[in-house]
């Protein structure tokens, strides 16, 4: 295959819960593998439920967390390589997006001093004049300007057009790569289209590649190339985004499927509700195996191995949808 | 059944007032499931709040009231506002945004049972009995009784909300309003609550209002919706209709812009921003976003009416007869 | 009503630099005339110059100490709390062995060895070492919650070093809180150095609010009736105390009612 | 002034320890106060439980660090809190208007040979310990040797510089014997001002302590007139109860005459508020340290408040106890330095000290190293007035100065005449008041010296600032 | 087996917080050009009048031996960590010389204890109860008026509410002697009768002062929590004030301040000083403060040692109950 923009090996990260009292450890990421080429940009979507360990994941890819196991490479160069990183050059390729626009600038700073921090301290534009010209051009991309941002405190915007500035900021370093964590989720519905219609064009534009975190499933069928499911920290699904979603194999993305409220189509059966959701995370056999219609003794039993399809379509369970049809 | 009679109500700031909600008259019938839908910040919440008479400065009723009125254990009651918060999580609960939050977080959930039982109904039977009547009902909820030793941190937040649905239908009050009770939760979650919410409805047959703005949800459960737009009820009716045959410009733009899983179809959202509600345009609120915008929108604001039977909404479109009622989407 | 203690806090801080202090320049024990508004003291001063100078350095005092101990407190805290690791365990510690540290006593030592020699900034100095603890630990787990703000993370990816971070981000919530802080110290030390003059351990020739009522008293103003002047530090500690009292209250309010927006 | 003076009642005057006082200009003016004993209604009793109107209440200057403790060997014993006064027996006393001594313990002046280095000693015979013992020659013998044997003992040295040995003759005579001649045996281990050292201890108690420097003697035998009865664990007082002998005891040998009060109470009280507060509402009857100013305030307040004289000076010169500044030459630098000590000397202002401090009261000396008492003015001080008048100093830069003013009297008579005060014109009446002077204010003098001792001048004004470390 | 752990670590802190104190404040009062045994000296010379300087200098290391001060700084510190720290042997008191510091801080201790623990714990109650209601029922008239009183009693300084009690009460009114005596020879009911008087103007000015405090600070934090979304959840559900003031706001609230008490019963030790000195009161406030005016370096130690302990002790105590008052730590 081709070269890899971004390869997570294995990684798994643990959490000690509960404060001083306890010793408790959770996995929130467990053993997730998966890869995203350099070639050609992507949308990667992950979805699943909340607690899942999305945003954990997110931040082992910035950096902001360490994996306790197994690696993550980036561009080649592995993480664990502590030698060979260079922030610098790091913050160049990958770019983060947060959930909640408010939250991702500071209440006392104006918005543009992110942006000319970005393009100064970052050394992608070697003056004042070109740095205003680079963010006034990246602003235009998102449907902003500079003219409408400058000055302006975050309070005095509304949060899709926040969210634009945001995501204006994480572009002006060119990324290849930009980590977006639930960044519709604060953003009204009238304006999550336009976002995500941006990601669309954005990914074409500048040949970024975004790995999209939500769990609106809806937003992530529309403009995601690929898609992976997680629950408890597990990747139990990963493919081609429409594959999947028409036609999920793992009973847990079936599960999330049909929990999506669709208009047009009404729910009719019922469905298993999660229990205490800390206890799941620390079972040994299928972490799904207690709600899954479908379990068997094996499920109860022992992990299930990560079965990979031709066509890279993999997932992580003993009896896969699909293959029990065929079958 | 509640009528909400011209209400118009706003928030006294140190700007001036901010007129939330605007004229809004409509009634929302006994055993349905009434949703609430709009943008952040066009006054569900607000709205809610005035339903359930928390008319607590800031927030001021300008003109027009509310009745309350029905039938609980054969007796017939009406209250307006003023007398509504006289018989609050009686006829009457409440599930307020962020139900994450709304519990105690030192005592037990048990506790919170035991509270929130009026005093008049809890002298005339031994604690023990209340104790029981309560597992009993959460169990019928499929809740598990456990749950009532429990401290509220120690329950999942999609599991608090059931919780506090339980404690706010335990009385079997003739009217439930919640707000929001999904959002924050992941879609399983949310889909057990909201069938939760439809079967406790069909059991007690009474009215609850349900505000959300994912209008995944309202297609779901709730038998009649209003759209709410910039503090003013903009479109109400039948919910399928809404969907199928919305007839104000937001809410055609609102249904139109749904991504829907097993549809890569190009979507676009709506540009622009709703206006300020401190110094609101004159004319319609939704004109500078309206991508029909006439002269007569920006002068004059448009009249809530009934445009079929148990069909409302304020539109100059509908004079110009230029309102498309057609299916708005594909299967 | 805050604004107006303010107002007199402030305007009387100001006023003192017409005023030359003299010993025995007027006949002593006056009452209060047009000429002497509060009357002189046994040793023939004014009352109201007393006063004011009293007034000024207090604050002084307070202000000096309010200062250090607000700076270092909030340097140490950022330290510790950005730091993390062992450099912000041994921190930690230090900063909670200085709140258990009972201050009076230690403060009744470090002035009993230094009296004679100590000047109005070692007295504040002095009184700055008891100052510092307590807004560390605060701004401390105030960064710590910050660390992880999403607005730090938006920081570095636009390239702020740690430096910048701690003082552009992290540095302007922290003075919010500093600043109710600092009113909070400026009214603790002014107390603490009261309480020493009142057990006689303020430096001798520092005209202070305590040093004032302790040299009234012990020239017996409370019996021979100089109301004036025994009274009339009481009067401005305790109108100054409530005054900025009411301030921090004020600003918090305010800072609340900013926050609930 | 001696310890005995208790047995008039309402004379007793109490002193602090000069050594102490020396050290401290602000503890004022000594002007010994009492209230008059008030006819208490015979019902009330005292907080320590004894009828307040056969209770004499004392006030003591600072509470004692070590209660219970009554062993005037032993470190740290608080003599001042009633042990000097009232248990404490001594070789000789004194008087100390007429600037005579008195055999206490001893029976009349000790006889020494010529060469002053025997001396014999007599001892009053009728004196009993308050267990019933004789006191005799042997306590005193026993005494002087248990300080003479006690590295632990702090005069431990001193007697054994001066002593060469002590004996007893016969029962009721000693014999000292010094090592080198020493006339003056009554004045160094006799009461002159305050107590002496040499207070004798019954030989029957103290022989049987293994140590007697850690012998607390809690319940002492005394040959005083008083006993404790009661003491405060916290030190904040002492209760003394009259002796049923009195008589044997040594004032009622001496003097014949009965104490009046049956307790004597001895308490602290904390600082000049409530020490005036408690005079007034009778919760004591005797300060030691009242300025003028407080004594003018009490009497305002309570009629029955007294001292000396009614009107000022309030109290008598003639107080055996000098005030001021005191230097231990032994220090060392700058101290030990004439023209530095001068220095300090012309740099005070000695009529705003007078006014500031005392209002006043008090006659200026010029000479620091004798009580100015009527009677040392008379025969010391002015005979040397010529020769004060005379005396210059040399500058050290070619000038000199004449520091002695003789103006003091006049000046201060004149401001306070100005405060209201009834001052007598007469020349030789201010003398008497204000004494005969004392050294000049003269800032531009004294820096001279300051220059001329050593010191760099880093000044520019004409005020000198000089810190002073004060030490005994 | 957690709880273990927990309490493991949290001790280890507790440790090091103590022993950082004790060193600091060792070595401050050794940093200072004031000894203790030139004080002596001076005061013997003073008594006994001149000594040849062989003498003296006999004296003087006879001196340094018995209070413990010979040997270089290092070994000094080294025996008081072993004697002190770990035995609570502080050695003899130097101005009470030879009686140990330790029996003449247990001497004053119960005083101490008597009036500010008791006066603490009251003001801290009262304090809570008025606090709460000037929180919770903010547009109360009474409330404000407390609260008035509160902050404008609070903020004075100490002394001199503490002189104003005593010349009105015991001076102009005479209701109590102006210095309490305590009788400490009588049988016990004479002691607590003395006791009793001796304190009751000590105790009112420490409660005037303590409770404003707690009026303003749990004022705040109850004020605080009746804006939280389960108090105006608990409002919608309809319950009685009552209900609400007690089970949510105070139990709420209460939480912080228990905290905060911890650490001002610590503070018992130094904060006394003041009403010790006005009124007289025997205690171990004075008791520093006149250590530390002869020098007494043990007695200095040995005071805020116990004071430093204490305080730790007390919020180490805090630390470790307050998973059983707080339930979202005990479970979370
Ligand atoms: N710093 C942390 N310390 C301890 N536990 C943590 C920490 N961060 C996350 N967790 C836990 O790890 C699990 C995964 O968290 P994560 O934030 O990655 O989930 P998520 O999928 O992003 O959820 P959401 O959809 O709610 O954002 C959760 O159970 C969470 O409680
Ligand atoms: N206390 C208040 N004072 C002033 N303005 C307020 C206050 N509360 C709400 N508002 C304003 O009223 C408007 C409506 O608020 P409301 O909470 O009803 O919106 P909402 O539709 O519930 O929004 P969301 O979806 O975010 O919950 C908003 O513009 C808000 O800024
Ligand atoms: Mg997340
Ligand atoms: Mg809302």
């Amino acid at each position: 295959m081709s070269e890899k923009l971004l390869e997570i090996k294995k990684a798994s990260k643990f959490f000690r819960i509960g404060g001083m009292l306890s010793k408790k450890k959770l996995t929130a990421v467990d053993d997730v593998s998966f890869d995203i080429d350099a070639g050609k940009p992507v949308i990667l979507s992950i979805v699943g439920e909340s607690g899942c360990g999305k945003s954990t994941l997110c931040k082992m890819i910035l950096r902001l967390h360490d994996p306790d196991q197994g690696d993550i490479v980036l561009n080649g160069r592995s993480y664990k390589d502590h030698k060979g990183y260079d922030p610098f050059r790091f913050r160049l390729d990958v770019q983060p997006i947060f959930q909640n626009p408010y939250e991702a600038f500071s209440m006392r700073k104006t918005v543009d001093t992110y942006l000319f921090n970005t393009a100064l301290r970052l050394k992608i534009a070697k003056s004042y004049k070109e740095a205003e010209k680079l963010v006034d051009e990246t602003l235009k991309s998102v449907g902003m300007s500079f003219e409408v941002i400058k000055g302006k405190y975050p309070a005095q915007f509304s949060g899709g057009e926040l969210q634009r500035v945001s995501i204006a900021r994480a572009l002006i370093t060119r990324p290849k790569l930009i980590i977006a964590d639930e960044p519709v989720a604060a953003i009204d519905a009238s304006m999550k289209m336009n976002i995500v219609n941006l990601f669309k064009e954005l990914k074409d534009k500048y040949n970024v590649s975004f790995i999209y975190v939500t769990h609106d499933l809806s937003t992530a069928y529309y403009v995601s190339d690929y898609i992976a499911t997680l629950y408890r920290g597990c990747l139990i699904e990963y493919g081609q985004a429409k594959e999947i979603m028409d036609d999920p194999s793992h009973p847990y993305t079936e599960l999330l499927m049909n929990a999506v409220p669709r208009v047009g189509e009404k729910w009719n059966q019922e469905l298993v509700m999660p229990d205490t959701e800390d206890k799941e995370y620390a079972i040994t056999y299928c972490k799904f195996a207690p709600r899954c219609p479908y379990a068997t003794e094996e499920c109860r039993k022992s992990r299930p191995e990560m079965k990979v399809a031709v066509n890279g379509r993999k997932v992580l369970c003993f009896h896969p949808l699909n293959e029990k049809e065929g079958s | 059944m509640i009528k909400i009679d011209h209400l118009s109500t706003s928030y006294t700031t140190i700007d001036g007032p901010v007129h939330v909600i605007n004229d809004v008259d409509f009634e929302i019938y006994d055993n349905e499931i009434f949703g609430i839908a709009g943008e952040s910040g066009c006054g569900k919440t607000t709205l809610l709040k005035a339903l359930y008479d928390i008319l607590d400065f800031p927030l001021v009723v300008d003109s027009g009231k509310l009745i309350l009125s029905g039938e609980k254990n054969g007796q017939a009651f009406s209250f307006e506002t003023g007398q509504i918060r006289n018989t609050w999580w009686n006829h009457i609960s409440y599930v307020p945004q962020a139900a994450q939050s709304v519990l105690n977080p030192i005592v037990p959930v048990k506790k919170q049972f035991l509270d929130s039982i009026p005093k008049a109904n809890i002298t005339k039977e031994p604690k023990a009995i209340t104790m029981k009547r309560i597992s009993n009902y959460l169990e019928e909820l499929s809740l598990s009784p456990d749950l009532l030793n429990a401290y509220p941190f120690q329950l999942s937040g999609g599991m608090r909300q059931r919780v506090i649905i339980a404690l706010a239908t335990f009385m079997s009050p003739n009217v439930v309003l919640a707000d929001e009770p999904t959002t924050a939760l992941d879609v399983v979650v949310q889909r057990g609550i909201l069938m939760m919410l439809m079967s406790l409805q069909k059991q007690l047959k009474n009215t609850m209002v349900i505000v959300s703005h994912d209008m995944g949800v309202h297609y779901q459960i709730t038998d009649r919706m209003g759209i709410m737009y910039s503090g003013s009820m903009v479109e109400l009716g039948k919910t399928e209709d809404i969907f199928e045959k919305p007839i104000h410009p937001y809410t055609r733009m609102l249904v139109g812009a749904l991504p829907r899983v097993g549809d890569k179809s190009q979507k676009t959202g709506i540009p622009g921003r709703p206006p300020a509600l401190t110094n609101p345009p004159p004319g319609c609120r939704f004109a500078p976003r309206c991508p029909k915008t006439a002269e007569e929108c920006k002068k004059s604001v448009p009249k809530f009416r009934e445009v079929e039977k148990g069909r409302f909404a304020a539109c100059h479109l509908l004079n110009r007869g230029e309102c498309r009622c057609q299916k708005n989407y594909s299967k | 009503m805050t604004v107006f203690f303010v107002v007199i806090g402030f305007i009387i801080y100001f006023l003192p630099h017409i005023n030359p202090f003299t010993f025995n320049s007027y006949p002593s024990k006056l009452e209060p005339t047009s000429e002497h508004w509060l009357g002189t003291t046994s040793m023939g001063q004014d009352v109201l110059w007393l006063l004011i100078e009293a007034i000024h350095n207090s604050l002084l005092i307070g202000l000096i100490v309010a200062t250090i101990g607000t700076v270092a407190g909030v340097f140490i805290g950022l330290l510790a709390g950005f730091s993390g690791g062992w450099l912000d365990r041994v921190l930690t510690v230090v900063t909670d062995t200085f709140i258990v540290i009972p201050s009076l006593p230690i403060l009744i030592l470090m002035t009993s060895f230094m009296k004679g020699t100590s000047t109005v900034f070692i007295m504040a100095l002095v009184l700055a070492m008891f100052a510092w603890a307590w807004p560390s630990r605060q701004i401390r787990s105030m960064a710590l919650s910050m660390r992880e703000r999403d607005f730090i993370h938006t920081a570095w990816f636009s390239g702020e070093g740690t430096v910048q971070v701690v003082v552009t981000e992290i540095l302007p919530y922290a003075l919010t809180w500093s600043l109710s802080n600092f009113m909070n110290a400026t009214l603790a030390a002014i107390a603490s150095e009261s309480s020493l003059a009142v057990l006689g351990l303020s430096p001798g020739n520092l005209i202070s609010l305590g040093n004032m009522i302790q040299w009234a008293r012990d020239r017996n103003a409370i019996f021979t009736k100089q109301w004036f002047w025994i009274g009339s530090p009481i009067v401005a500690t305790a109108v100054m105390f409530i005054g900025l009292f009411l301030l921090i209250t004020g600003y918090n309010d305010y800072l609340s009612r900013k926050r609930g927006r | 002034k001696g310890p005995k003076n208790t047995t008039t009642g309402t004379e007793t005057a109490q002193t602090t320890e000069k050594a102490e006082a020396v050290t401290d200009t602000e503890t004022g003016a000594e002007t010994e106060t009492k209230a008059e004993a008030e006819p208490a209604p015979s019902g009330e009793t005292t907080e320590v439980g004894t009828p307040r109107n056969e209770t004499l209440i004392v006030e003591c200057q600072s509470p004692t660090d070590t209660p219970g403790q009554f062993n005037s060997y032993m470190q740290g014993t608080t003599m001042g809190f009633g042990i000097h006064q009232l248990m404490s027996a001594m070789m000789w006393e004194i008087d100390t208007v007429k600037g005579e001594q008195f055999g206490e313990v001893a029976d009349g002046m000790p006889e020494s040979n010529a060469d002053f280095t025997e001396h014999t000693v007599k001892i009053r015979q009728g004196i009993k310990w308050s267990d019933g013992e004789d006191l005799t020659a042997g306590d005193v013998v026993f005494t002087v040797n248990m300080i003479m044997t006690n590295p632990g003992i702090t005069q431990n040295a001193y007697y054994n510089q001066v002593f060469k040995s002590v004996e007893k003759v016969d029962d009721y005579t000693v014999k000292f014997v010094t090592k080198e001649s020493f006339p003056r045996l009554a004045q160094r281990f006799g009461v002159t001002i305050w107590g002496n050292d040499l207070r004798i201890v019954p030989e029957h108690i103290y022989s049987k302590q293994a140590d007697v420097t850690q012998f607390k003697d809690s319940a002492p035998v005394v040959a005083g007139p008083y006993t404790v009865k009661a003491y405060d664990e916290l030190g904040k007082w002492v209760l003394y109860e009259r002796r049923e002998d009195w008589k044997n005891s040594t004032i009622g040998v001496v003097t014949g005459k009965e104490p009046k009060a049956k307790y004597v109470w001895f308490r602290n009280l904390g600082d000049d508020t409530t020490r005036q507060m408690s005079l007034i509402n009778n919760e004591v009857d005797i300060l030691c340290e009242v300025t003028p100013e407080m004594l003018e305030v009490m009497t305002a307040q309570n009629p029955n408040i007294a001292c000396w004289y009614k009107g000022f000076p309030y109290a008598t010169s003639d107080d055996p106890c000098s005030k001021g500044l005191a230097f231990s030459m032994g220090k060392g630098a700058p101290f030990d330095n004439k023209d530095f000590r001068w220095g300090i000397a012309l740099a005070m202002n000695f009529d705003e000290i007078s006014q500031n401090i005392f209002n006043g009261v008090g006659r200026a000396s010029p000479f620091p190293m004798l009580t100015n008492t009527s009677a040392c003015q008379e025969l010391y001080v002015k005979p040397l007035l010529p020769w004060l008048k005379d005396f210059s100093l040399d500058l050290g830069d070619g000038t000199t100065v004449k520091p002695f003013d003789d103006g003091y009297a006049e000046r201060i008579a004149g401001v306070l005449r100005d405060k209201g005060y009834d001052i007598p014109t007469d020349h030789d009446a201010l003398i008497d008041m204000f004494g005969v002077g004392c050294w000049k204010y003269d800032p531009a003098a004294a820096e001279k010296l300051f220059i001329k001792a050593g010191l760099e001048k880093k000044m520019t004004a004409g005020i000198l600032m000089v810190n002073l470390s004060h030490s005994t | 087996m957690k709880f273990r752990k927990y309490f493991g670590l949290r001790f280890l802190t507790y440790l090091l917080t103590v022993w950082i104190g004790i060193t600091f404040i060792f070595f401050i009062p050794r940093m200072f050009p004031s000894d203790p045994v030139e004080n002596m000296i001076g005061q013997i010379q003073s008594r006994s009048g001149q000594m040849d300087p062989a003498q003296m200098d006999a004296l003087r290391s006879q001196l340094r031996v018995q209070f413990g001060l010979e040997g270089s700084l290092l070994t000094q510190y080294g025996t008081f960590l072993w004697n002190g720290l770990l035995h609570f042997n502080f050695g003899p008191s130097l101005m009470s010389y030879p009686t140990p510091v330790g029996q003449i801080i247990g001497m004053y201790l119960p005083y101490t204890l008597f009036l500010s623990l008791t006066t603490t714990v009251i003001a801290w109650i009262i304090g809570n109860i008025i606090g709460l209601l000037a929180g919770f029922r903010k547009n109360k008239i009474s409330s404000k008026i407390l609260e008035g009183v509160a902050i404008c009693i609070y903020p004075v300084p100490y002394f001199i509410i503490a002189l104003v009690l005593q010349i009105v009460f015991a001076f102009v009114l005479g209701w109590f002697p102006i210095q309490a005596t305590i009788n400490t020879q009588g049988n016990f009911a004479v002691l607590f009768a003395s006791l009793l008087k001796a304190s009751i103007l000590p105790a009112f000015a420490m409660l005037l002062v303590g409770t404003g405090w707690w009026i303003i600070s749990m004022k705040s934090l109850a004020g605080t929590t009746s804006e939280e979304d389960f108090v105006l959840f608990a409002r919608y559900r309809g319950l009685p004030e009552g209900t609400i003031g007690t089970a949510y706001v105070f139990r709420n609230s209460i939480l912080t301040q228990v905290t905060a008490l911890a650490m001002s019963l610590g503070g018992v030790f130094g904060g006394s000083i003041m009403t010790e000195i006005v009124f007289g009161y025997p205690g171990v406030g004075s008791l520093v403060q006149k250590a530390i005016l002869m020098s007494d370096y043990n007695m200095i130690l040995g005071c805020i040692t116990i004071s430093i302990v204490a305080i730790s002790t007390a919020t180490l105590i805090v630390d470790l109950i307050y998973p059983f008052i707080d339930p979202r730590i005990r479970y979370s």
